[in-house]
């Protein structure tokens, strides 16, 4: 069977994809026929929870998205915010839950390239990175081998990229013991007019590959096993893909390189499903159609087939749509980085990806429906039971003050991070004014007296006892750090994190804390300008905390006023504020 | 008995290191260098009174420490 | 001060560096590629921190064999002041212009945090700004820092009074608790520690500033 | 030809890599493990028409680039 031919989709394979018979039908009206499996691929990654948002697209909706600070919200690579003086901050927070779980080195690692990409795609200079991570009990025997892993990948990659990491959580509940979580967040900074997005325009400008070549990693587990490979040792490839933040550095460089130019279209980076949801996007969101020529892609393996090319999640690479007649002048930027650049199609004006190898028409697709016309759910939901409230203790304490300080100093959760921060470089770029340790970072704004101060937060007891508070807390909480330093608190992200949404009551987890968080935007005048989801976060059927992380933006217009939480001497009077 | 381990990373997975070094020595004046392939040994006394139990302590700590099955493979020699 | 900045790929420090030289001396520094095989008339050549080449191979080894290397040793030789800062001290032992290597931390972890050095000598233009013994606190931020020479070499090195920078206390191993030393000419200067990031108060430390200072001041 | 270059750490040259793999193993259930050493292979094509010249080309690499003398020493092999 050749990719082109689609007689062999069997039911088998439709599942082995993640797509329901429904979904199915839906496809072959889409197209008028069958798919090849090539179209097929591509269908189940454009159509999986991940890329498609299908569970949680109508609930995140509620959240309140606009204020005159915003500059773009949620539906690009990540948010924009402005910060005055004609800069903006661009930040986005995504998890990389599952891939940590199984090699956390390379898990993380390219969890935190995959947010970084996202920032610089929009033509920002990541200044931030900070990480949200939970954890199993302390004593649960895989634990000490992923946090170390984790926290390793992490600072591997950050460090070595040069991009601070200043902050982040650190926790830990048996509920996470088979499915821990890591999300990472990115703040850069851009400026107003510099801003690029991933809209293809331009009848015959050319489409071009940048950054690392492309091999056979991540391509996802099911697919692995379908029709078209035979080979029983290619079948047992490793799907985790294996960053290089070495390449990314290099990347990041041309890029803004290329950026200062006026040369660029449209930019994106090939995160999840790569090749494939870079160019539907970027075709979706400017109304275009493009065609590509997969022979011209640079490949690292030999023997790759279009299938595997389109669906690849190999790390450090960008598509970008250039001015037409700019092609040199951006190959010259690539090969002083000793980057890949190939030309790899044209923007169309047919609203169709049609996709060619060996000179044979392997995929050709309607953009639209593929990108915009995936199934959205309405699962139903349960509201969380009621927890009884922890009743206040009378008579005499359990234990004496001094102890009970020392106890809780020295829980998990409450016990100093610092030897995990000491693993992260965040001090590269001279501008980190507040380090780890405090309530919220602050990491100043190059060549000004501004500062940026950032934060996540979240405590997923609180979701899990109830959703809604939960939600709130979490985003006031953010507020309350980002407040706590002198900053103006401005926007936020997030990375809803919950088990499996067609479980009523997870869904009804899911639905109380957006409500929840949605709330405490409004009310605090704080929106939401990008965020990431992660479901089916369990592990045989037990179901993680909820955990809707926040990550909180806020602005000090002047450093000078900043604060801190160090008491500054003797003779201060101390004053307790609030309920 | 003395155990030789060698891990390598299995067929797919990308090296970044191998690629840097390769370039290098092409820029180093070795023009035809290629396929470059890097390997880790590790060779260790493992205190095992014969070959059979020192095939399988070494083979049991390449599970449990030495590689990374999701990416490594390794082969055990015992000298 | 004429002063030029050598920029690798992977560089990440540049930044911080070319700042921390521009408030002592006023002058932007000049920004060289590597691909680079001259370099103008210069006061000061500066490496600057990061991962060149990823740290690919041994840290610095990639980097040390640019182009622009054999014009710095050549530079070297004729007495024109040369800093390497943490990567770029991992570049100058493997370039041979100084002696040793830097190898993994004797805790296998990256640290980043401050650390209170003495200054070891100030008979150097990178440090006659300081009192001899004085304490000052820089941030580390490395993976290889474990300064390793043999016995002998360790001993030219005190005998000659060319160790620079010392850590007050045990931090990744390295001999003699070796922070930064001199060649043989005292005109070049690697070191671990970022003086570059401690040259401000909103960074926790100034301490940097001096080191920064003497060169101006010897310089130009 | 296909050269094969092991380089490993000279004789008194602390290893803190080797040091900590063996206590890990330690802590893992070996406490027999001793004397742990680690090598670095690189494999790769030198495109040279005979051993000799083979063999020349991979000395010449060591020198330049793969090894640094000052800790370490190297073999190679010719397949
Ligand atoms: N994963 C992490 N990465 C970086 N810094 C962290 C991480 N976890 C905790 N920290 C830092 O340790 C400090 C304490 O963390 P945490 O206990 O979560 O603070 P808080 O309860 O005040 O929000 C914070 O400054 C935080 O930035």
């Amino acid at each position: 069977m050749t990719s082109s031919d689609s007689s062999a989709i069997t039911p088998k394979t439709v599942a082995e994809h993640g797509l329901s018979s429904t979904e199915f039908e839906r496809i072959k009206e889409i197209l008028g026929r069958a798919p090849n499996l090539v179209e097929l691929g591509i269908f189940s990654v454009m159509w999986s929870e991940h890329c498609s948002y299908k569970s949680s697209r109508r609930h995140l909706a509620k959240f309140p998205t606009k204020a005159p600070w915003v500059v773009q919200g949620p539906g690009e690579n990540a948010g924009v915010v402005d910060i005055g003086d004609g800069q903006v901050v661009v930040f986005k927070m995504e998890s990389h839950n599952h891939p940590s779980y199984i090699e956390p080195y390379q898990g993380a690692a390219t969890g935190v390239g995959g947010i970084m990409r996202d920032i610089f795609t929009m033509g920002a200079r990541p200044v931030a990175v900070l990480d949200a991570l939970r954890f199993g009990e302390p004593r649960h025997p895989k634990t000490r081998h992923l946090i170390s892993g984790v926290v390793a990948g992490i600072g591997g990659y950050g460090n070595c990229v040069g991009v601070p990491t200043v902050g982040g959580e650190c926790t830990f509940h048996a509920s996470f013991n088979g499915n821990i979580l890591v999300n990472a967040m990115c703040v850069g900074i851009a400026h107003a007019d510099k801003v690029f997005y991933a809209r293809a325009a331009g009848v015959g400008n050319p489409v071009v590959y940048v950054g690392a070549k492309t091999g056979r990693d991540g391509i996802h587990g099911a697919t692995m096993a379908s029709a078209e490979f035979t080979d029983e040792t290619e079948a047992k490839r490793p799907t985790v893909q294996v960053g290089d933040p070495f390449t990314e550095k290099l990347l990041i460089e041309a890029c803004l390189e290329l950026m200062a130019r006026d040369c660029i279209v449209a930019i994106q980076d090939m995160g999840a499903a790569g090749l494939t949801s870079s160019s539907f996007e970027m075709a979706a969101s400017g109304g275009t159609g493009i065609e590509m020529d997969l022979d011209q892609v640079p490949l690292r393996e030999t023997g790759m087939t279009a299938y595997e090319i389109m669906l690849s999640e190999s790390q450090e690479r960008m598509l970008i749509v250039l001015k037409a007649g700019h092609e040199d002048e951006a190959r010259a930027i690539f090969e002083k980085w000793e980057l890949d650049f190939a030309t790899v199609g044209h923007v169309t004006d047919t609203g169709r990806m049609v996709l060619r190898m060996g000179g044979e028409v392997v995929a050709d697709l309607p953009v639209a429906p593929v990108s915009g016309a995936s199934p959205v759910y309405d699962r139903p939901t349960l509201p969380s039971p009621k927890l009884l409230p922890i009743m206040g203790v009378t008579g005499a304490p359990p234990m004496d003050v001094r102890e009970a300080a020392l106890k809780l100093l020295g829980s998990p959760d409450i016990a100093s991070k610092r030897w995990l921060y000491e693993q992260y470089d965040h001090l590269v770029r001279g501008d980190t004014v507040q380090r780890p340790g405090g309530d919220a970072a602050v990491v100043r704004v190059d060549g000004s007296k501004k500062g940026l101060a950032l934060t996540t937060d979240c405590t997923p007891r609180y979701c899990e006892a109830d959703p809604f508070q939960g939600g709130m807390q979490a985003v006031a909480e953010a507020w309350r750090n980002l407040i706590a330093v002198g900053a103006r608190p401005l926007a936020i992200t997030n990375c809803l994190n919950f088990g499996n949404p067609e479980r009523p009551r997870i869904m009804g987890q899911l639905v109380a804390c957006i409500e929840g968080m949605a709330e405490a935007c409004r009310v605090l005048d704080f929106p939401v300008v990008s965020g990431n989801v992660s479901l089916y976060n369990e592990t045989d059927g037990r179901p993680i905390q909820p955990t809707p992380n926040v990550g909180g933006v806020g602005l000090i217009d002047d450093l000078a006023r900043m604060t801190g939480l160090a008491l500054p001497g003797e003779g201060f009077v101390i004053l307790m504020v609030g309920e | 008995m003395r155990v030789k381990v060698a891990i390598g990373l299995r067929p797919g997975v990308l090296d970044p290191e191998a690629v840097a070094i390769e370039r290098s020595l092409k820029g180093l004046g070795f023009p035809d260098v290629a396929n470059v392939k890097r390997q880790k040994i590790i060779e260790l006394d493992v205190g095992a009174p014969d070959r059979e139990a020192a095939l399988t302590a070494a083979r049991a700590m390449c599970e449990k420490l030495l590689a990374n099955p999701v990416i490594e493979s390794y082969t055990i020699d015992i000298a | 001060m004429r002063a030029a900045i050598i920029t690798f790929p992977g560089s990440n420090r540049e930044v911080d560096l070319a700042r921390a030289l521009e408030a002592a001396t006023g002058h932007r520094p000049l920004s060289v590629w590597h691909k680079e095989s001259e370099l103008p008339d210069l006061d000061l050549i500066a490496l600057p921190g990061g991962f060149s080449y990823g740290d690919y191979l041994r840290c610095g080894a990639v980097a040390a064999r640019s182009p622009i290397m054999t014009e710095i040793a050549r530079q070297a030789g004729r007495g024109v002041a040369v800093i390497g800062i943490c990567n770029g001290f991992q570049i100058l032992t493997e370039a041979g212009l100084l002696p040793g290597v830097l190898m993994r931390n004797k805790g296998l972890a990256f640290l980043c945090k401050p650390v209170t050095l003495e200054v070891a000598t100030r008979q150097s233009v990178f440090t006659s700004g300081y009192e001899a013994g004085q304490e000052v606190v820089f941030p580390v931020a490395h993976h290889d820092g474990n300064y390793t020479i043999d016995a002998e070499g360790q001993k030219r090195l005190e005998d000659e009074d060319r160790v620079a920078f010392r850590y007050k206390g045990e931090l990744n191993g390295s001999v003699g608790r070796i922070a930064g030393i001199l060649s043989t000419g005292r005109n070049v200067l690697g070191l671990m520690p970022h003086p570059e990031d401690a040259t401000e108060p909103l960074q926790g430390s100034i301490d940097g500033k001096p080191l920064f200072a003497s060169l101006a001041a010897a310089l130009g």
